[in-house]
C-alpha cells in the first residue's frame, strides 16, 4: 500500500508491504526499514524499526494524523487533492491577508482604496494575549475590507483583499 | 477564617486557588466567561456563576460583574490569581469599598509597587541597590542625555507603566538616543495610553532572580529565598528554578534581607515577589515586585514545604504568619516548565484549538498543575498557558534528568505545545552548566531548533495507523459505540481512498 | 554503575524501578507475560523480552525464562520490585551463580531472614525484644501447652513459612489448643508446602510499625523512620502513614536503632524493612523483615526527601551509602492509599476487567504511582494492586484533608474499586485521632459500609445520559470517527428500544 | 421519558421530563427534582439537583452505565427484558456454581455422582492471588463438571452442575 502525507509543506511518499510478521517499508523511494512486533491500540502504536522500540501515541482527526514520538508532535496530512489546495493557497496569499488563528480584530489601519506596499501592515489580530501584524503581501490597492474592529474573526477567514 | 472565596480567574491557577482553599474547609465559587462553560477550573468548584461574553475585557478584567457574582454568591473574600485583575489597583479599590477582602496587598499598597518610578525612589530610600539612572519620568531630551552619559552606553529606556517589554529600547550610543525616545513614547502611549519614560543603565549579561516573600497584617515578615527565571521568550518566562546556580549563600541572604525591606517599605502584605537583575559581576539591582501569587510558585513550595496559596489566604484572612525566618530551609532542588499551546518554531505563534489526546506524567518528584483535560478547547481569547510541570530532586542535576524524562511522557495531541522546545533547553549543556542569562533564547535560537531526526518513525507511524489503526478503533471503543458497529463495516474500509 | 537493568515484575513497581533507572542513566529490561503484552510498564521500558504465558508462574514466576532475558539482553542486574520472586532465595542465587547482580539482600541474608524461626533467635541475640514464646517450630504438643500456659493466652499459632495471614489462629484457651494446631499444620502444609507451627503471645490492640533501613556492601546503616501500617484488609495494608501517630521522638530513636541492628545481624545489604508490632502500652516487638522495597516505600521518600529505589541500585552497584542518620531528618507528614481492583462491599472480591474512563489527581503535594492508562485490561491473574495515590503536607491534618479531597478526583469506571471505601476510612473520626490498631477495619465494620445517599442522583444523571449522551458524544468524537456520522443518523435515535 | 435501572438486584424508575430549561424527575413514583444547568460532555454529565451542583463523570458500556460521583461508583443496568434474566439467575443459582469472575480453577473437590450438602465447596478459582471458594446453593447430587483443574475460567461458566 502507498501513502503520501504532507509535512512542513513537503509530500512524502510511503509504501508499505506486509510480508508475515513484518513490514517492509520504503520512504520516498529510497530508505527502507524492517518493521517487526506492531502493536496498535486506541491511541498507542508501537513497533520495532531496525531493532529500535518505539511507543508512538496518535490521533486521527479527519486527514490529518497527530503523533508524539517521545517529546516531539508530527501533525502528517493525508494528501488526496493536494493540487486544488496548493491553487487557493497561493492565490489567498498573493491577493488578501488573514490570520493563521481565530482571535480578535484590534486594528486595521487601512481603508479601501489605500494604496499600500509590500509589508504594509493591513491588520492587526490578537490571540492569546499576543498581536499579530499581517503584513501586505504585494504592492497594492485595498479592494475590500471584511470584518470591523473589535469582532472576533475566524483563522483563514480573508479580513482585507487587495484589487 | 472565610467560609467561601470566589476565584476570579480560568485555568490551572483556578483550580490551584481552588484545592487551598478546600483544605482549609472554605467553599469556592468559580466563574466563567462564555466560551468556558465547559473549562476544568469549573468542575472543582462549588458553585459557579457566569460573568460575561468571551473577551477577557467582558468577562475576567469585568469588575462588576466579578463584584456582582461575589455578591450573589454571598462570598466573602476574591482570590485573583495572577494576570487579569491581579494587580489592579482599581479592583482592589473596588473589592474594599464592597466590604469584600481581596486577598492580596492593600490597594495603596498596589498603587504604589504598581507605579515603576514610584516604587523604584521607596527602594532607594531604605539602601537596596537599583539601576543607576533617572530616578522620574521626563520629557526632557538633555535630562536623558546627561544621565546617559553618567552611566555609560548601552542604556535602557522604559516606559513608566511598562510590562512585556513594550515601551523598551536599548540604545547603544547617543546617536540613536533621540529617535528612540521618540519610539519609546509612541509605544508607551499606545500600550499604557500613558506616554511616561525614563532612563536607565543597561545592565549586561543580566539574569532575572526574584525573591518570595511572605507578609502579614503584623509587620512579621519572611523571605522564602529566590527563584532562577532567566529562561525567557519574549520577555516571558518560560522555565524556572530554585536554587539558582548564580547565587552563594552570603549573596543568597543580602538579597532574601533587601526583598524583605522592600515588601516592609512598600507596607505590602500577602504573598509578593521582589525581583532583581543580577549582572555579570554579581551586583544585584533592584526591578520590581510582582503583587500577586507567581505562575512559578510551586519551586518555592516544593523546596521549601510551604503552601504559598494557604499562607495568602491565611494572611488575608487577619492570621498571624506562623513562620519564623530561620524555620525556612531550602531542600533539594525543584524545575518548572509552563506547558504553553504555541509554536516555538514559528516564533511562538499562539496554537488555540481541541485537545484530542492527554496523557500526563506522575510518580516520584513530579508535581503538574494542570488546567486541560483530554476533549477540551482551548480558547484563542487568553493566555496560552495550558498547564506546568514541576519537578523535585535532591540537586539540580537529578532535577534535569527528571524534568527531561518527564517531558518525553507529557503527551497532547490536536494543537502545537512547546514540549519539545522546552526539552530541547533542559537538554542542552549551557542549561546544564548552570551559566546562562536572559538571552539565553535569542543566543541559541540556532541550536534549539526542531532536529525533525524522527520524521522517518512518524510517517511510518502515520502509515501503520492509517493500515492498522481505523478498525481495530472501531472494535476497541464498541462497548460505547456498539451500535455503530453494523452500519460500519457496511461501509467497508474507507481508507481505500486515501491510498494513491 | 550498571549499564542495563532487566525489572522483572509488571504494574506500577516496574514503572517506579524504570524511572529510577533512567534517571540513573541505566537502559532498562522490561518483561511481560502474554496477557500483558499492552501493559503500561511496556511503555516505559527500552527493551521488552515476552518471559511465558499469563499464569504467574509461567512468566514473572518463571525464574529459568528471566535469567534466559537478562542473558539475551546482556542485562547485568535484575531489579525483583516486590511480589513475585522479589525475596525468593533460590532466584537470588540463581543470579549470583549466573554472574547478574540481584538488586536486593545476597541469597544468604535473604535465606536467614526469611525463616521466622531463623531470623527470630538472631534478633533475640542482638538484644532487640521478640514476641514471648516458643523460639524454633515444634510437633509437641505438649511443648506448645507449656509455652502457652508461661506467656498467658490469648496466643497465637503461626506458620515459620507464612504470609498473609495463612495458618495463622488466635487460640483463646487451652481447651482449644490442639485442635487449633492441627488445623494450622494443614493450612500451612497447603500453603506453603511445609507443616512447621510455633506459638507466640497473641499481642492485643497491636500495631503494625515498620522501620525502613538502607545498608550498604561497607557495613554503612541508616535508618529512615517508621511507617504505619496498621490499617489492613484481609492481613494486607491498605493505608500507610508516617510519622506514626503512636510514636514519640524517643521511641521513634529506640525503634529505629533496633531495626539497624536487625539488619546489621542479618548482614542484610540494599533496602529492607523491620516491622514491629506495637502493643498498647507501647512496647514493640520484632516481626520480620521485609527484603524488598514494599508498596508503601514512597510515603518515607517524601518525608525524608530520599529516593529509596535509586538508593538500592546504587548500593546494590557497589556504591557507598553517601548518607549519614544525622542527616536524615522527617519533614512533614504523607500518607499513602492502595487503589485496588477489588469490592469492599463484597468481601474486597478481585474485580479484574477493562478500565473504561480514566482520570488521575495532580496538583501540589499530590503523588501518583500508577500501573494503569483508560483502555487497558486489569488481568485476572495478578494481585488487584492498580496504583497507590500518596500525599504530603506539612502536618497530619492537613494530609488526611488532602488525600480525602484527592481521593474525590481519583476517577476509574469499568471496575470495581475501594476507592470509596478508603475515603470512608480517611474520614472517619477513628482515623483521625490516630488512635487505631490492625483491628481497625474489623472492628468499623459497620461505619464504613457504603452510604449510597447518592443513588437518586445517579439516576437521575444515568436518565439524562441516555437522553442525551450518545449523539452527542457522536458529534464530539465526530473528528476521529467521521466516517460514523452519516451511517448514524440514518439509524436514527437507538435510545428507543430503552424506554420503557 | 420513562426508564428503568437495575441496581444492586432492584428496579428503579426515573420518569425525565424536559420542560423549558430545566428537567422535572420523579424517581420510583415518589421523590421530585428539579433539574438545571443540564450539561453533557464526553464523559461528563453536570447537573443542579435542588440548587447543589454535580459533576458526575460517566461512561456507557452497553446496556450498562458506570457513573462516578465524588469518590461513589454506581453502575446503573438499563432493564429490558428483566424477566428473562431474572428467570435464568434463578436456574443457574439453584442447579450451578460458577466464579463470578475470570480466573484459574484450583481444585474441584467433588465428583460426578457425588452427594453434596448446601454450603459444600464444589470448586475453588483463584483471581487476583484470593481463592474464591464457590459453595453449592442447595443439597444434591453433582451432574456434570466443565473444566478441568489448572484451566482458565470465564466469569459465569458453569462449573459443577447439579442434578
Amino acid at each position: 500500500m502507498n501513502y503520501k502525507f504532507n509535512f512542513l509543506e513537503k509530500t512524502h511518499k510511503i509504501n508499505l508491504e506486509k510480508a508475515d510478521d513484518l513490514f517492509k517499508v520504503i520512504i520516498n523511494d529510497k530508505q527502507e526499514y524492517t518493521i517487526t512486533d506492531v502493536e496498535v491500540e486506541s491511541n498507542l502504536i508501537s513497533f520495532k524499526a531496525d531493532d529500535k522500540t518505539y511507543n508512538i501515541y496518535c490521533f486521527s482527526d479527519k486527514d490529518k494524523t497527530h503523533l508524539s514520538i517521545d517529546e516531539e508532535n508530527y501533525t502528517l496530512e493525508l494528501e488526496k487533492d493536494i493540487t486544488t489546495k496548493a491553487k487557493t493557497g497561493k492565490q489567498q496569499k498573493g491577493n488578501s491577508v488573514f490570520p493563521p488563528m481565530p482571535g480578535l480584530l484590534v486594528k486595521v489601519p487601512v481603508s479601501v482604496g489605500d494604496k499600500v506596499k509590500s509589508g504594509t501592515t493591513l491588520a492587526i489580530v490578537e490571540a492569546m494575549k499576543m498581536q499579530n501584524e499581517l503584513p501586505s503581501p504585494r504592492d497594492g490597492i485595498v479592494k475590500k475590507i471584511n470584518g470591523k474592529e473589535g469582532e472576533q474573526v475566524d483563522a483563514l477567514q480573508v479580513i482585507v483583499e487587495l484589487e | 477564617m472565610f467560609k467561601k472565596i470566589l476565584i476570579a480567574n480560568r485555568g490551572e491557577i483556578a483550580i490551584r486557588v481552588a484545592k487551598a482553599c478546600k483544605e482549609l474547609g472554605i467553599s469556592t465559587v468559580g466563574v466563567y466567561s462564555t466560551i468556558d462553560k465547559k473549562s476544568l477550573h469549573l468542575r472543582f468548584m462549588d458553585e459557579t456563576v457566569w460573568i460575561g461574553d468571551s473577551p477577557a475585557i467582558s468577562s475576567y478584567l469585568n469588575i462588576e460583574a466579578i463584584l456582582e457574582a461575589a455578591k450573589k454568591t454571598k462570598a466573602e473574600a476574591i482570590h485573583p490569581g495572577y494576570g487579569f485583575l491581579a494587580e489592579n489597583e482599581k479592583f482592589a479599590k473596588a473589592c474594599e469599598d464592597a466590604g469584600i477582602s481581596f486577598i492580596g496587598p492593600s490597594s495603596k499598597a498596589l498603587s504604589l509597587v504598581g507605579d515603576k518610578v514610584a516604587s523604584r525612589n521607596t527602594v532607594k530610600k531604605v539602601g537596596v541597590p537599583i539601576i543607576p539612572g533617572m530616578h522620574m519620568t521626563s520629557t526632557d531630551i538633555s535630562l536623558f542625555k546627561k544621565t546617559a552619559e553618567e552611566t555609560g552606553y548601552p542604556v535602557m529606556i522604559k516606559a513608566s507603566m511598562g510590562g512585556g517589554g513594550k515601551g523598551m529600547r536599548v540604545v547603544d550610543n547617543e546617536k540613536d538616543l533621540e529617535k528612540s525616545i521618540a519610539i519609546s513614547q509612541r509605544e508607551a502611549l499606545s500600550s499604557f495610553g500613558d506616554d511616561s519614560i525614563y532612563l536607565e543603565k543597561y545592565i549586561e549579561e543580566p539574569r532575572h532572580i526574584e525573591f518570595q516573600v511572605l507578609r502579614d497584617n503584623y509587620g512579621n515578615c519572611v523571605h522564602l529565598f529566590e527563584r532562577e527565571c532567566s529562561i525567557q521568550r519574549r520577555h516571558q518566562k518560560i522555565i524556572e528554578e530554585t536554587p539558582s546556580p548564580a547565587l552563594n549563600d552570603e549573596l543568597r541572604i543580602e538579597m532574601g534581607e533587601a526583598a524583605k525591606k522592600v515588601i516592609e517599605a512598600s507596607d505590602y502584605t500577602t504573598a509578593g515577589t521582589v525581583e532583581f537583575l543580577l549582572d555579570k559581576n554579581k551586583k544585584f539591582y533592584f526591578l520590581e515586585v510582582n503583587a500577586r501569587i507567581q505562575v512559578e510558585h510551586p519551586i518555592t513550595e516544593m523546596v521549601t514545604g510551604i503552601d504559598l496559596v494557604r499562607q495568602q489566604i491565611l494572611i488575608a484572612s487577619g492570621k498571624k504568619l506562623q513562620l519564623s525566618q530561620d524555620q525556612i530551609k531550602q531542600n533539594g532542588h525543584a524545575i518548572e516548565t509552563r506547558i504553553y499551546a504555541e509554536d516555538p518554531d514559528n516564533n511562538f505563534i499562539p496554537s488555540p484549538g481541541k485537545i484530542l489526546f492527554l496523557s500526563e506524567p506522575n510518580g516520584p518528584g513530579i508535581r503538574v498543575d494542570s488546567g486541560i483535560y483530554q476533549g477540551c478547547d482551548i480558547p484563542p481569547h487568553y493566555d496560552p498557558i495550558l498547564s506546568k510541570l514541576i519537578v523535585w530532586s535532591e540537586n539540580r542535576n537529578m532535577s534535569i534528568v527528571r524534568i527531561s524524562e518527564n517531558l518525553k511522557m507529557y503527551i497532547i495531541l490536536g494543537i502545537k505545545t512547546n514540549i519539545g522546545y522546552l526539552k530541547r533547553i533542559i537538554d542542552s549543556k549551557n542549561f546544564a552548566s548552570g551559566d546562562y542569562d536572559t538571552h539565553f533564547i535569542d543566543e541559541h535560537k540556532e541550536s534549539l531548533l526542531p532536529k525533525q531526526e524522527k520524521l522517518n518513525i512518524a510517517l511510518i507511524a502515520g502509515a501503520l495507523n492509517k493500515s492498522l489503526g481505523i478498525n481495530k478503533r472501531a472494535k476497541e471503543y464498541g462497548s460505547q459505540y456498539s451500535q455503530m458497529t453494523t452500519p460500519w463495516q457496511e461501509i467497508g474500509k474507507w481508507e481505500i481512498c486515501s491510498l494513491s
